[in-house]
Order: C-alpha cells, then sequence, then structure tokens
C-alpha cells in the first residue's frame, strides 16, 4: 500500500467547475466558535479530502452542507447560485449527501429498504421485487454480498457502513460527503471502496473525504484541505502536500507517523488457547501469548477476531477448545469471571457497548471494579471515584474541564481515552483491544499508539484486533491472521507485511 | 428449504409462530371442551375480537413509531356514546353519516394527542395517561349520567352486529369481523407497500436517523395518533353497534386489552418492528383463550389466574419459537454467504 | 451549573407548581393547614407513594412494573385468607411478604433470565396475580383483624403520624441512597442508559433486573398489608387499577419512560404535587372526573407549557441573530 | 289543594306499613343549614343521578341554604375514592354525609372518623356490612325481600314447572348484589321454588361490554338454562341484548332488576318480560331528609326514632333484621315491571 500520492491523477481538478462553494461560513455553540470564515470549493471530479484533528470544526461544516445545522454567517453557492440549505431534505434536493461516521442504519428496516429508505420520488407504492434486485445490484457494484432481505439489526459496522455507501449511490448524487466512511473497513473492503469513489468522481461527482487515516487520503485524494481550531489552515493539490506537512498542519507542530514499536522483552506465557471455537461463528483458533507481547489480530471484517475476542471475555463463551491462563484451564462463561481472571475487553462500539455516554467521565471509569469504590455499607465513594479518574486523565491526557463531565460531551478521541482507562482500571493481566483507534484523530491514534507500548512495557499480554493494517504491523510482535472464521497464519513481526497479511486474509495459508 | 430461507426471513414468518400458537389453544381447548368444534364458538371469538382489533391496528402504528396511545379507551368510549347520542336525537341518520361521525370525533381526540406530542414534544405515554382521563371526564360531563338505550336507536344498527358478511357451510362471518379483518388486511398491505407507511416503520426504528435523513418526523407521528383516534372512533361505531347501552364507563379499560393485544402480537413495544396482521392474532390469541377459558367447567374464580398464565405461556413460547427461528436462518446464513463471499475472492486470484 | 439551567431544572418547575398549588390550598380552604388533614393527604394515598418508589428505580433501570397493584391485593389477599385459615396474623403477614417476594422472582425471572419485555410479563402479571388473590377470597370480603393490626394503618403511632407515613419517609430516604449513592443505583442508572455497556462492562445484568423486581413485589406486598390494615377489610378488588396512578407520579416526576433518567427528588416532589392537588381539589369539593381531568392536564401542560416556552425562546433567538 | 289531598292520602295508606313500634313522629323542621354530602359509588350512572334530583328535591322542601354537594369518584377508583370523600368531608366538619356504599366494610375506618367528628353517616342503596361507623341504613327495599321477589319472577317466568337458571352479578365484591343472591338462595330453599334449578353465577364487573360477553357465554357454558337472572341494571341489559342479537329470546329469557326506560324495548318484544326495581328518585329523597333529621337533631339514630319525610310520608328507625347489626329505615316497595306498566314507567 503506497503512503504517498503516488496514484494521484496529473493535473489535478483544479480547473474543473466548482459545484458547492462554501464562502465565508461561521458557527458559534455557546462558547465555541466551531466555525470561523471558512471557504471550501468541491468541484466536479474532484477528490477533496477534509484534515483535522476531531474538534476542528469538519463534523460542523459537514452538518451545513447537509442541512443538519445553519450557520451563522456566510453564503452557500451551488453551480453558482446561492441556496439555503434548510434540512437534509432540501440538501438531499440540491443533490448532496452525507455517508457518516456512525452508520444511521434503521435496524428494522431491511438492508434494501435501507439503501432506498431516503429517496424522495420512490413512489407510492414499494415493489418489493424491484428494490431487492436493485439493492442487489448497487451491492454487487461494491463488491459486498449482503442478503438485502435482512434486516439491518445485527450486521457488523462494515457491512452496515457498505449500506451506507450503498444508500449514497444509489441516490445519484453531485456531491458526495464522506465522513470516515473507512472507519470499520477492512483493507480490502478500503479498496473496493476506493475504487467505486474514483469511478463516482470520474462520473463528475464531487466528493469530499473526511479520514484520519494518512495513507488513505493520500491515495485517493486531489487536493486536501487542512482545518485547525474551526479555521481553515490550507488548501493544496495532494501532490503538494506529504504527510508530514499535513498532519503538521493538523496539530500545528511536527509529528511523527507510525513508528514501528520496539519489541519488548517476551515474559512468560499468559495465555495459551487450543482449538477455540464457537459453533457457527468460529474454529480450530489456536495461538499463546506472552507478558509483554502485542498479538495482532488481522483479517477482513467479519473474519472472526472480535468472537474471539468475546469469547476470550465470556460475552459469547466458546463452546469448543481450551483457554490456559496463567498455567490454569479455565472455562469463560461470563465478562464478571473474565475480569476476575485478569482479562479486559475494550469493545470496538464505544457507543452501543462501551460507555454509558450521558454519565460522568468518573462513573465509566470505575463502573467494571465498582465494588472497590464502595464503603462497607455499599456507598460508593465519589471522591476515590474522582482520584482515580483524575489519575487516567493526567495518565492518558484526556482532554475535559473536569471529570465529571458527561463522556457525551467528550471528542471521540477523548471517549476512547475514558474506554481505555476503565479497562486499565481493572488492572488487567490480559487487554484485549478491539479497534481501539476508529474514528480518532491523528494526535489521540499516537497517544493510543503509545499506551500500548507502555502497557505492554508493563508486562500486560495484549491482544490488538484492528483492520487499520499499518497499525497491526507497527504495534505487533506478532500477527494472527483470521478469513471466515478461521485462523490462516500467525506471522512474526518481522514476517508481517502488508503483503503477507492480506494474502493470508484472503485466502493463502502460510506456514507459521 | 435454502430458496424458502433466502426468500424469507424469520421477521416475515414472525406470525406464524402465533397462528401455531393459536391454532394449538384451539386444539387443546377442543379436545377438553364437548361441542367445541361449533360455529357458534367461532362466532363467539371473532364477534368479541373484532372491536380489539379494529383498535389494535391503530396502536399498533403508534407503538410502531415508538409512542403509546394509552386514550384509545377513552376514544371509543366518547365516540360511542357520543353517535350513540346524535343517532337517538336524529333517527333518519344514514349509516354512513354515523361512521363518518364516530370517526371524525375519532380523529379529532387522535389528532390532539398526535398534535401534543409530535409538536407539543410531550412522551406519549405522558399525553395519553392525561387524555384517558380528560376524554373520559368531558364525557361524562357530557353525559349528564344518561344512558344511550338500545330502544332509542335505530333499528339498522342494531342489526348490524347480526349481519352476516358470507357464510362458509356452518361458519357465519360476521359483518363486523369482516370489517375488522378488512381494516387488517388493508393496513397490512398499506404497511407493507406504502412508502409513506414504511416510514412509520423507519421512524420508530431509529428516530434519530429517520430526521437527518429529513423525513417529516413530526408529522409521522402525528398521523400515527390520527390513525390511531380514527380507527378507535370506527371501534367506538361498532361498540354502538354491539353492545346498544352506552353508559359512560364505555370502554373503560380497553387500553390494557389492546396493549395485551399488540404485545402478544409481537409488536415491539419500543418502536420499530410488528405488524398489524400480528396485533390481530394477538388479539385472537386472547379472545381464545378467554372464550374458550369460560367454557371449562371451571370456577369463576380461577379463570384471571389462568388467562394471565396462559398469556405468559403464549409469550414465552412466541419468543423461544422465534428464537428457535432466528437460530436456523443464521446458521445457514452464515453458510451461504461464506460460499458467497469466498467465490470473487478465488476469482480474483 | 449555572443558575439558569437550576432554574429551568425539572424540580424547580415542580416545587414552583407545589408552592402555588399549597398557597391556592391556603387561601381557599380554612381545613388545609390542620395537622389531620395534612396527615389524611399523605394516608389517603400512602400506599400508592410507596410504590412509587420503588417504581422510579423500575422505570430509571429501562423496565416496568404493571404488577404492583395486582401483587398489592394478592399480599392482602393471602394474608386474609390465611388468617381465616386460623393462622396467627403475624405468620399471616409473613407469608404475604413471601409470596410478594414468589411474584417478584416470577416477574424477574421471565424478564431478566428469558428476555422477555417487562411489560408484556408484568401485564400477564397484572391479570394472574389479581386472578390468584380472586381464587383466595372469592366473593368474600374478609374483615375482622386483630386490633393492633387495624391501628397500625389507623392509629397515629409516632406523634400525629401513622406508621404507614413513617414506612414512607423511612423508604424515601432509603431509596434516595440507594439510588444516589450506592452501587446498585449506579448499575440502575447505566443500565437504564445502555444496557449493552452495563453487560460489556461486567456488571450482572440479570442479577440485578432481578432484584429490581423482586423488591419492587415485595414493598407492592408491604404496600398492600399497609392497605389492609387501613382499611379493616380485604376483598378480591384491592388496589385494582393502582398502577396506573403510580405510574403518573412516576412520570410527572420527570422519569423518562425509556430510562435512564429521572431522580427521587422530582419524584419526591411530584408525589407532593398531585396529593396537595388532589387534597386541595377535594377540599374545594371537586371530585371524580373533573379531579382526574384536571390531573391528567396537569400532567401534559407540566411538560408542554416548558417545551413551548423554550421552542419560544430558541425562534426569538434565530430572529436576533 | 288536590295535591294536598293525594299527599295525605299517600301519607295515610304509608302510614299504615309502617313497622310496628313506631312512636310519635318528630317533625322535621326546615329552613336550617346543613352542609351535606350525596356520595353514590360513582359518578356518571342513571340511578345515582335520579337519585341526587330526589335529595336536590328534598333540599329544596326543606329550605336548607346550603348547597348539597353532590360528590362522587370515578368508576375505577370507586373504592379509593370514597374513602377519600369521606374523609376530606370529615375534614371540612359537615353535617351529615350520605353513602352509596360501593367500599363494603373498607369504608369503616373513615366513616367511623367522621361520626367521632359528629358528622352523620346515613347510607342508602348499599350500606356498611357492619354497620360501623353508620348511623342508619336507608334501605330502598328489604334485602330478604329482594331473594325472593328474584325467585317470585323466576317462577312466573318459567311457569310451572320451573327450569334451569343462572345468575349475572356485578362485580364478586358488590355488597349488595352478593346480599341479594345470598337472599334468593336462602330464598330457593322453600319448597315452593323446588323447581327451579340455580347453575351457577357469573360476573359482568357492571361493565356493558363484560355483561354482554358473559350472558352469551353463560348460553354455552350452562346447557338448558332458560333465565338470566341479573340483579344489576347493567348487567340485565347487556344480557336483553345479547340474548335479542343472538336471537334466543325464545328460548332464554332475562329478569332481574331493571330500569324501565332502558329495559322497555326489550319487555315489549319479550326478550325480559318481567323485571323489578324501585324509585331512585324517592330514595334520594328520602336519604335527605333522614340525614337532615338526624343533623339537625330532629331525631336520634335509635330503633324506633320516627319521622315525616315530606311526600313520602311517615318512615320509623328499626333494626335491620337483614344485618347482624345496624339500623334501618325501609323505603320500599318493589315496583314489578311487565309489559303493562313498563311504557308508563318509562317516561
Amino acid at each position: 500500500m503506497s503512503w504517498t500520492a503516488a496514484q494521484q491523477r496529473p493535473g489535478g481538478a483544479a480547473t474543473a467547475p466548482p459545484i458547492l462553494e462554501m464562502r465565508g461560513i461561521a458557527k458559534r455553540f455557546g462558547a465555541t466558535q466551531a466555525l470561523d470564515d471558512v471557504s471550501l470549493t468541491l468541484r466536479a471530479g474532484e477528490i477533496h479530502a477534509l484534515l483535522g484533528e476531531n474538534g476542528a470544526g469538519k463534523s460542523t461544516l459537514i452538518k451545513i452542507m447537509t442541512g443538519v445545522y445553519q450557520p451563522d454567517r456566510g453564503e452557500i453557492l451551488l453551480s453558482g447560485q446561492p441556496i439555503a440549505i434548510g434540512s437534509a431534505a432540501e440538501a438531499q434536493r440540491h443533490g448532496i449527501a452525507a455517508i457518516y461516521q456512525e452508520p444511521l442504519l434503521f435496524p428494522d428496516l431491511n438492508v434494501a429498504e435501507n439503501i432506498f429508505v431516503s429517496h424522495q420520488n420512490r413512489g407510492v407504492v414499494t415493489n418489493w421485487r424491484k428494490m431487492f434486485r436493485e439493492a442487489e445490484a448497487i451491492l454487487a457494484t461494491l463488491g459486498v454480498t449482503l442478503d438485502v432481505r435482512s434486516p439491518a439489526r445485527g450486521l457488523t459496522l462494515a457491512a452496515q457502513q457498505s449500506v451506507e455507501i450503498a444508500k449514497a449511490i444509489s441516490l445519484n448524487v453531485r456531491v458526495l460527503i464522506m465522513d470516515e466512511p473507512t472507519a470499520s473497513l477492512s483493507a480490502h473492503e478500503v479498496g473496493q471502496l476506493f475504487r467505486l469513489v474514483r469511478d463516482l468522481r470520474d462520473q463528475g461527482v464531487a466528493i469530499l473525504f473526511v479520514s484520519h487515516r494518512m495513507e488513505e487520503v493520500f491515495q485517493i485524494a486531489d487536493s486536501v484541505t487542512v482545518f485547525r481550531d474551526g479555521r481553515l489552515i490550507s488548501t493544496r493539490p495532494a501532490a503538494e502536500v506529504s504527510p508530514q506537512s499535513a498532519i503538521a498542519d493538523m496539530v500545528g507542530r511536527e509529528m511523527g507517523l507510525f513508528q514501528r514499536r520496539a519489541p519488548a522483552p517476551k515474559g512468560e506465557k499468559l495465555l495459551s488457547v487450543q482449538g477455540l471455537g464457537r459453533t457457527g461463528v468460529f474454529s480450530d483458533v489456536s495461538f499463546d501469548l506472552h507478558r509483554g507481547e502485542v498479538l495482532g489480530f488481522a483479517g477482513l471484517i467479519g473474519a472472526g477476531r472480535t468472537d474471539i475476542g468475546l469469547a476470550l471475555f465470556g460475552i459469547e463463551p466458546a463452546t469448543a477448545g481450551q483457554i490456559v491462563l496463567n498455567g490454569k484451564t479455565e472455562t469463560i462463561r461470563s465478562p464478571r469471571q473474565a475480569m476476575s481472571l485478569g482479562v479486559a475487553y475494550v469493545s470496538e462500539d464505544r457507543r452501543q457497548l462501551g460507555l454509558s455516554l450521558p454519565m460522568s467521565i468518573s462513573a465509566n471509569i470505575s463502573l467494571p471494579v465498582l465494588s472497590r469504590y464502595l464503603t462497607r455499607l455499599g456507598l460508593i465513594r465519589t471522591s476515590q471515584e474522582r482520584d482515580t479518574a483524575e489519575g487516567f486523565r493526567k495518565r492518558l491526557s484526556i482532554r475535559t474541564p473536569n471529570v465529571e463531565l458527561p463522556v457525551a460531551k467528550l471528542s471521540g478521541g477523548n471517549q476512547q481515552k475514558v474506554m481505555l482507562s476503565k479497562w486499565l482500571n481493572t488492572h488487567p493481566a490480559l487487554l484485549i483491544l478491539d479497534e481501539p483507534t476508529r474514528g480518532i484523530d491523528v494526535g489521540a491514534k499516537a497517544e493510543v499508539h503509545a499506551m500500548i507500548g507502555e502497557l505492554a512495557a508493563e508486562g500486560i499480554g495484549i491482544i490488538l484486533i484492528s483492520s487499520d493494517l499499518p497499525e497491526v504491523l507497527a504495534m505487533s510482535d506478532r500477527v494472527l491472521v483470521m478469513r471466515e472464521g478461521r485462523q490462516m497464519a500467525i506471522l512474526d513481526g518481522g514476517a508481517a507485511t502488508s503483503q503477507t497479511v492480506m494474502t493470508a486474509a484472503m485466502g493463502q495459508e502460510f506456514a507459521a | 428449504m435454502k430458496w424458502l430461507q433466502r426468500h424469507i426471513r424469520p421477521e416475515q414468518v414472525r406470525e406464524l409462530s402465533l397462528l401455531l400458537l393459536i391454532v394449538a389453544a384451539v386444539l387443546i381447548f377442543g379436545s377438553m371442551i364437548d361441542g367445541y368444534y361449533t360455529s357458534r364458538t367461532f362466532n363467539r371469538i371473532t364477534s368479541s375480537v373484532a372491536i380489539i382489533t379494529v383498535v389494535a391496528v391503530g396502536q399498533t402504528l403508534v407503538v410502531l413509531t415508538r409512542n403509546i396511545d394509552l386514550a384509545v379507551g377513552s376514544i371509543v368510549g366518547c365516540t360511542a356514546y357520543f353517535t350513540g347520542a346524535q343517532l337517538a336525537a336524529h333517527h333518519g341518520m344514514p349509516p354512513v353519516v354515523a361512521v363518518l361521525i364516530a370517526m371524525a370525533l375519532g380523529c379529532v381526540m387522535g389528532a390532539i394527542n398526535g398534535a401534543l406530542v409530535a409538536y407539543g414534544r410531550v412522551p406519549s405515554i405522558i399525553v395519553t395517561l392525561g387524555s384517558l382521563a380528560i376524554f373520559r371526564g368531558i364525557l361524562i360531563d357530557y353525559s349528564g349520567a344518561r344512558t344511550v338505550t338500545t330502544d332509542s336507536l335505530p333499528k339498522w344498527l342494531l342489526e348490524l352486529p347480526r349481519l352476516n358478511f358470507v357464510t362458509i357451510g356452518d361458519l357465519d362471518i360476521r359483518a363486523m369481523f369482516a370489517l375488522a379483518v378488512g381494516i387488517v388486511l388493508l393496513f397490512q398491505i398499506g404497511t407493507s407497500f406504502l412508502n409513506v407507511a414504511r416510514q412509520f416503520y423507519a421512524m420508530g426504528s431509529n428516530p434519530d436517523a429517520a430526521e437527518l435523513i429529513g423525513m417529516p418526523a413530526r408529522r409521522i407521528v402525528f398521523s400515527a395518533f390520527v390513525l390511531s383516534g380514527t380507527l378507535s372512533g370506527l371501534a367506538g361505531f361498532m361498540f354502538l353497534a354491539r353492545f346498544g347501552s352506552i353508559t359512560v364507563e364505555a370502554a373503560r379499560g380497553m387500553e390494557l386489552q389492546v396493549v395485551a393485544a399488540v404485545v402478544v402480537g409481537g409488536v415491539n413495544i419500543f418502536g420499530g418492528s410488528g405488524t398489524v396482521f400480528g396485533a390481530m392474532l394477538g388479539a385472537i390469541m386472547i379472545g381464545t383463550l378467554e372464550q374458550s377459558l369460560f367454557r371449562l367447567q371451571i370456577s369463576e374464580f380461577w379463570r384471571d389466574a389462568i388467562l394471565g398464565l396462559l398469556i405468559l405461556l403464549a409469550v414465552a413460547s412466541d419468543a423461544v419459537i422465534l428464537n428457535r427461528l432466528r437460530a436456523i436462518w443464521a446458521r445457514t446464513d452464515l453458510k451461504l454467504v461464506a460460499r458467497d463471499s469466498a467465490s470473487p475472492a478465488e476469482a480474483k486470484r | 451549573m449555572n443558575i439558569r439551567a437550576r432554574l429551568l431544572r425539572w424540580e424547580t418547575l415542580l416545587l414552583a407548581m407545589l408552592v402555588v398549588i399549597a398557597g391556592l390550598n391556603i387561601a381557599y380552604s380554612p381545613f388545609y393547614l390542620g395537622v389531620g388533614n395534612i396527615v389524611n393527604l399523605f394516608q389517603l394515598s400512602i400506599e400508592k407513594i410507596i410504590v412509587a418508589l420503588i417504581m422510579t428505580l423500575i422505570i430509571i433501570c429501562g423496565e416496568i412494573d404493571l404488577s404492583v397493584a395486582s401483587v398489592m391485593g394478592l399480599a392482602s389477599c393471602v394474608t386474609a385468607w390465611l388468617f381465616q385459615m386460623g393462622w396467627p396474623m403475624p405468620w399471616a403477614l409473613v407469608a404475604a411478604l413471601a409470596v410478594g417476594g414468589v411474584a417478584g422472582l416470577i416477574n424477574g425471572f421471565w424478564t431478566a433470565y428469558v428476555g422477555l419485555p417487562s411489560l408484556a410479563v408484568t401485564l400477564a402479571g397484572l391479570i394472574g396475580y389479581r386472578g390468584v388473590a380472586r381464587i383466595l377470597v372469592e366473593d368474600r370480603a374478609i374483615g375482622g383483624y386483630p386490633l393492633w393490626f387495624n391501628n397500625l394503618g389507623q392509629q397515629p403511632q409516632f406523634g400525629p403520624l401513622t406508621i404507614s407515613i413513617v414506612i414512607f419517609l423511612a423508604m424515601f430516604a432509603i431509596m434516595a441512597v440507594v439510588l444516589h449513592r450506592s452501587a446498585l443505583g449506579r448499575l440502575v442508572y447505566v443500565m437504564g442508559n445502555n444496557l449493552q455497556a452495563a453487560r460489556y462492562s461486567g456488571v450482572r445484568v440479570r442479577r440485578v433486573k432481578l432484584l429490581l423486581f423482586v423488591a419492587s413485589s415485595m414493598i407492592a406486598a408491604l404496600a398492600g398489608l399497609l392497605y389492609a390494615a387501613r382499611l379493616g377489610s380485604v376483598r378480591g378488588d384491592m388496589a385494582q387499577g393502582f398502577e396506573l396512578d403510580v405510574i403518573t407520579m412516576v412520570l410527572l416526576g420527570g422519569v423518562s419512560i425509556f430510562g435512564g433518567s429521572g431522580n427521587l427528588l422530582g419524584v419526591g416532589l411530584s408525589i407532593l404535587v398531585i396529593l396537595n392537588l388532589r387534597n386541595g381539589m377535594g377540599l374545594a369539593d371537586i371530585t371524580g372526573n373533573t379531579q382526574t381531568s384536571v390531573i391528567g392536564a396537569l400532567l401534559i401542560l407540566s411538560v408542554l407549557v416548558p417545551n413551548m416556552a423554550r421552542m419560544i425562546h430558541t425562534r426569538w433567538k434565530g430572529r436576533e441573530t | 289543594m288536590k295535591k294536598l289531598l293525594l299527599a295525605t292520602a299517600a301519607a295515610a295508606m304509608l302510614a299504615l306499613i309502617v313497622p310496628h313500634g313506631a312512636k310519635a313522629q318528630s317533625a322535621v323542621t326546615g329552613g336550617k343549614a346543613v352542609d351535606m354530602v350525596l356520595l353514590p359509588k360513582f359518578l356518571g350512572i342513571l340511578p345515582f343521578d335520579q337519585a341526587h334530583q330526589g335529595a336536590e328535591e328534598a333540599a329544596k322542601e326543606l329550605a336548607n341554604s346550603k348547597k348539597l354537594q353532590y360528590l362522587g369518584p370515578t368508576p375505577e377508583n370507586s373504592v379509593a375514592g370514597q374513602i377519600e370523600i369521606v374523609t376530606n368531608a370529615a375534614t371540612q366538619g359537615v353535617g351529615a354525609i350520605m353513602i352509596s356504599n360501593n367500599s363494603g366494610d373498607q369504608i369503616v375506618p373513615s366513616a367511623k372518623a367522621a361520626k367521632a367528628k359528629g358528622i352523620k353517616v346515613v347510607t342508602w342503596d348499599s350500606p356498611i356490612p357492619s354497620a360501623e361507623g353508620e348511623d342508619v341504613f336507608v334501605a330502598q327495599v328489604d334485602f330478604s325481600e329482594t331473594g325472593k321477589i328474584m325467585a317470585d319472577m323466576a317462577l312466573s317466568i318459567l311457569g310451572k314447572d320451573g327450569g334451569k337458571f343462572a345468575i349475572l352479578s356485578a362485580s364478586p365484591d358488590a355488597a349488595n348484589q352478593n346480599a341479594w343472591i345470598d337472599a334468593m338462595k336462602n330464598a330457593l330453599k322453600d319448597p315452593k321454588y323446588s323447581k327451579l334449578e340455580l347453575q351457577g353465577i357469573v360476573y359482568g364487573n357492571d361493565q356493558s361490554e363484560t355483561s354482554y360477553n358473559q350472558a352469551l357465554a353463560m348460553v354455552d357454558k350452562f346447557p338448558g338454562m332458560k333465565l338470566i337472572m341479573a340483579p344489576t341494571s347493567v348487567g340485565i341489559v347487556s344480557a336483553a341484548k345479547a340474548m335479542q342479537d343472538e336471537k334466543l329470546c325464545d328460548k332464554i329469557k332475562i329478569s332481574g332488576l331493571g330500569v324501565p326506560s332502558e329495559m322497555l324495548a326489550y319487555t315489549k318484544n319479550g326478550c325480559a318480560p318481567q323485571f323489578a326495581l324501585w324509585s331512585f328518585v324517592d330514595l334520594g329523597y328520602l336519604s335527605y331528609y333522614t340525614a337532615y333529621a338526624l343533623a339537625t337533631g330532629a331525631i336520634k339514630a335509635e330503633a324506633g326514632a320516627s319521622f315525616k319525610a315530606g311526600r313520602m310520608g311517615n318512615y320509623a328507625i328499626t333494626k335491620d333484621p337483614t344485618r347482624k347489626a345496624g339500623l334501618r329505615i325501609l323505603m320500599g316497595p318493589f315496583s314489578l315491571y311487565d309489559i303493562n306498566n313498563v311504557e308508563a314507567a318509562a317516561k
């Protein structure tokens, strides 16, 4: 996979006619100036990347473009004509569609209906047969196989994202906004998505592409705009930007990309899994994990990586095989039991499965080990809770005015840090991290990576499940590759390259 | 089997398990009660569920949007009484006008609820808990404690409950039951195929997303309540025709029966899933249990305890059957997907 | 929290309503402020407000218990039946509480361990437990309890206060501590907010739910016994329909029916608002449907008016900029 | 003049049926201000409204300057509501309260508390079973008599050969219905009624829809049933309608206690050939007189006291023979309605 803008089209699209122009947009929420005099031009046949740390104003701009928010100042021009975008429906009428970071699906509607749900001109009557057929066709162009008749409830995040993309494509849009569309896609799916995005570009669609994955941005973007603190810092053709300079613009200082973690000295054997399986989900998984070791789990979405994590944590207990933890054979049946054995699992879905958003940071952090904070009468010692939270706030530099704030008010990256704190607070021996950097910005990502290194150095055994291949490669001592519920290979750090991992993930057996 | 599983989802045959349970219940009762399989039993059950079913259809629409309408009992009572009073005063009133009056009144009451929920942003349970009391209060004031009596009503109305829609062999399908089934069919088809109606599902499934993609969220919720009110109005008319003498107590407590029918019928109380057909089956299930229990030679005092137990068992076994179905589907799904996804990857190599 | 946020809080609104209602009552009825009346004001609804406390926890946890009134009836009928069979009264009372516990176990088992919606389970319970009560007492009215039992519900034991009121006050304090200071209360909120997140955090969600349903039914049983003591006679229809009143109190207290939010202070205030309103109307000879209509309207208006104010406020603000 | 004559005549006639031991009548003088509350089982039902009319009529005659308060609970909250109203009335210190008791003995504590505050507690229509907390019960008819009347009606409808019948009651907790049914069971022991066979009792909870469905179900449950006896005005109408709708009026007749205006059609078409009731207007009127007389001290609540109740004539307080304790004033008599007089009564 390329790290530079090698695949960029020569000449760029700077001369193409502008479709959507945002001029001098400003938006304030209470005391925060979310956007300050921002101007951005999207041109037909151009993929425009928008970079910036969380809180830089990207989401606000997107919401203005899609009619969710109204700007305080500034104007929006569509093909040169000033327009007002009063509602999401209006945005859609103007041919502006967005794919959000968190899929906005209707869990009870089936896949096909989700794809076509926002079509205003569907007619009066639903022609299910036709809809299924068309949905299947659109998904086929995406290279995704989904049962279009099944309800969206229970789809994996990747599948949900595919449906979102299919939804946008079905709308025949002129301006397509993609807010972190790849956050939950695996490399293979990202490849297919990019092929599709390029197709759309070639058809003259203007695309605004937001991503925290640098390598992807430079793989696909024609021009790059960087936001910082609600202000536009730079807009340049992608050829003139390097990842390093873009990051410098984003964070306001120089910063390194993924550093390959120096392998820590291997401790004693912590975990040994033999022939682990769960009926119908995954089977025959065997690996060892030592203290201080990071074992990466790579593979396509749905390959069963998360399911292994869930089995080790007792949410969906394994039905076959053996787990030996600290030299003792254990049958893990519940999260409670897993926790008592020193297992911690940081879920990939922090909104649904990870955090209680309306509750305070400190309450979230103390939740798994609440008993530690109780007086003899069973009352909670809030000051002790606060002290713990304060400790983690400093240690993980969680950016918040205080630890009594509801988690919902934090940015994604800081929420992720709260998640991490919550589980570190259980003093785990085995830490399972499921997509720990999904949807968080570069700065926060680097901090999480540094944290992983520190934890490993402290002797914690870490399982790192990630679809961000460079991340897995940089962080792991060894990489276990899964495919369709089966273990394909365990690659040693040196042997693990994007090439070898992808080959294994696509179905080629390696001799480990 | 494979083909079946690909084209029919457990969610679509959800009602099947309930249907099986109803059949099982009928068979069991049939073996315990002499002369159970008669047209009379059929008539008792169908007539007793017809009114509940019509109200349950409206309730389903409301519940689909993640709301609840507890005022239906009061709306049925009010419309039954008011329409009855009008018919008593104006004997020459054409039947159609009477039905329209009932539906219009129900519509207005539903619209009040709907406006408060959708535009006033007051949670539906609060609105309808309140209007449950207020509507009934208005009725008590309006009635002046008089009863609408059977002899004050026109003859055609009193004969309505006896009217047969069609007779198949021994079985008389009464017009009121046929009307209820017709409404269920109408709304079942509507909610399955009309794009406007699919929005009810979308709203209940994910209200935030619905609003974000520009669905007229408020209008959807509003129209659900209006439809619920209108159908309750129609049910009020049916109530008047069936029971003839209407006191201010008419249909008191019906909301619980209706909610029970909807819940037993598998409509998710948190919105988004379920069908009006399911709600009808729920009503029939409860109606069958009630009517059949009465026929058993057991003490009058034992009925409610057994009814409660049977409802619980119905809900539980329904859930168990559905979970089994889902598990079977999920297992084959996995195989299918595995096979499908294997092919393009191999083709590429 | 700044002053404006504090002013806009639900509890502040309830407090304002309470002050207005109490003021009107004082202005219009010379009897309102009498000690006897204030005691009666609580006493007349004491069983409902005791149950409302535990219902608060159940609803915050994202569940509902519609069977409380039937359990109240069942408990009192069990006691009456056993008493009639010749059991000593204390044992009959203990047995009734145990029966309440069993009802809670049944509700909790089907809800927490089988995963059926609590609305469906407790709706079946509403019918079923009432049915069991009916089997026990049939068409009889059973009275003639020992004097000490009747005195429990009818005679002041602590100054002017009856034991029921003391139980309510104690339970309010205990529930407040449980909900807002204890681990259980924390888990109740977490589960109401996000049940899956609780599960993924190792919370034993099933056990907590079971515990809540058992507590709910046992407190309902206790309330049923207090009701029996207050009325001195037990029939099959004891406390029928109380569940809606109880739920009304909890919802007016600002507890979301979807769980996760609300607090006991709000419910306490809403109880006071409703009781004072009822009492004031009763003293003003407003009863029956007018009274229920006024409470219904209050329920709607208390949410509608602030909502409208907020909408108008934002619209005004929108015009300024 | 003519009216006066009639009234005197009526009074004279009634004086004849006043039970033994009547002392000289106390005079009930009007014009005193007494706060009085009339408490029905619940609001919105015709018989109670008629009683209210009667009470208002009495209030006017007695020139009570205080307005009569007609206060009642809602149907779903009857017991708790009645207790609340009695308690509040006690707080307000009214002079008298007239209760159509729907709460059985459950109302005793609050009624006692009211009585302890010097409030006169008069029950009408439905008494407090234990009579605790009650001054006197104004009985519409003799409750034992009710059982006999029902048995008589059954016999007269079914003919000499009798037959099977069942009872459709209100709720299992309705005290007067239960009393009447017990009385009927007692009456049936008389060999005169040996041909009548009671198959069972069913409850319609005084709701027309439940009663209707129950009536239909009775047809299936009780084979050979020829009569439904419904001692409740809601039940009897619903049962009649149900039989009419099912075209069963030839086989199964309806009888019981009903309001003529509601029963007119069914009596005319033969579904309900005979039923009985008393005048609720008179009951309200008499209750008011009684309560007023007690509250003004014209009479004391003790056996033997008697007074003149306006147009209705003289009444005396006696021990209630149908209860273990308690005093009553017996109004009576029953009116039996059939095809010959129902039309006139319905007006």
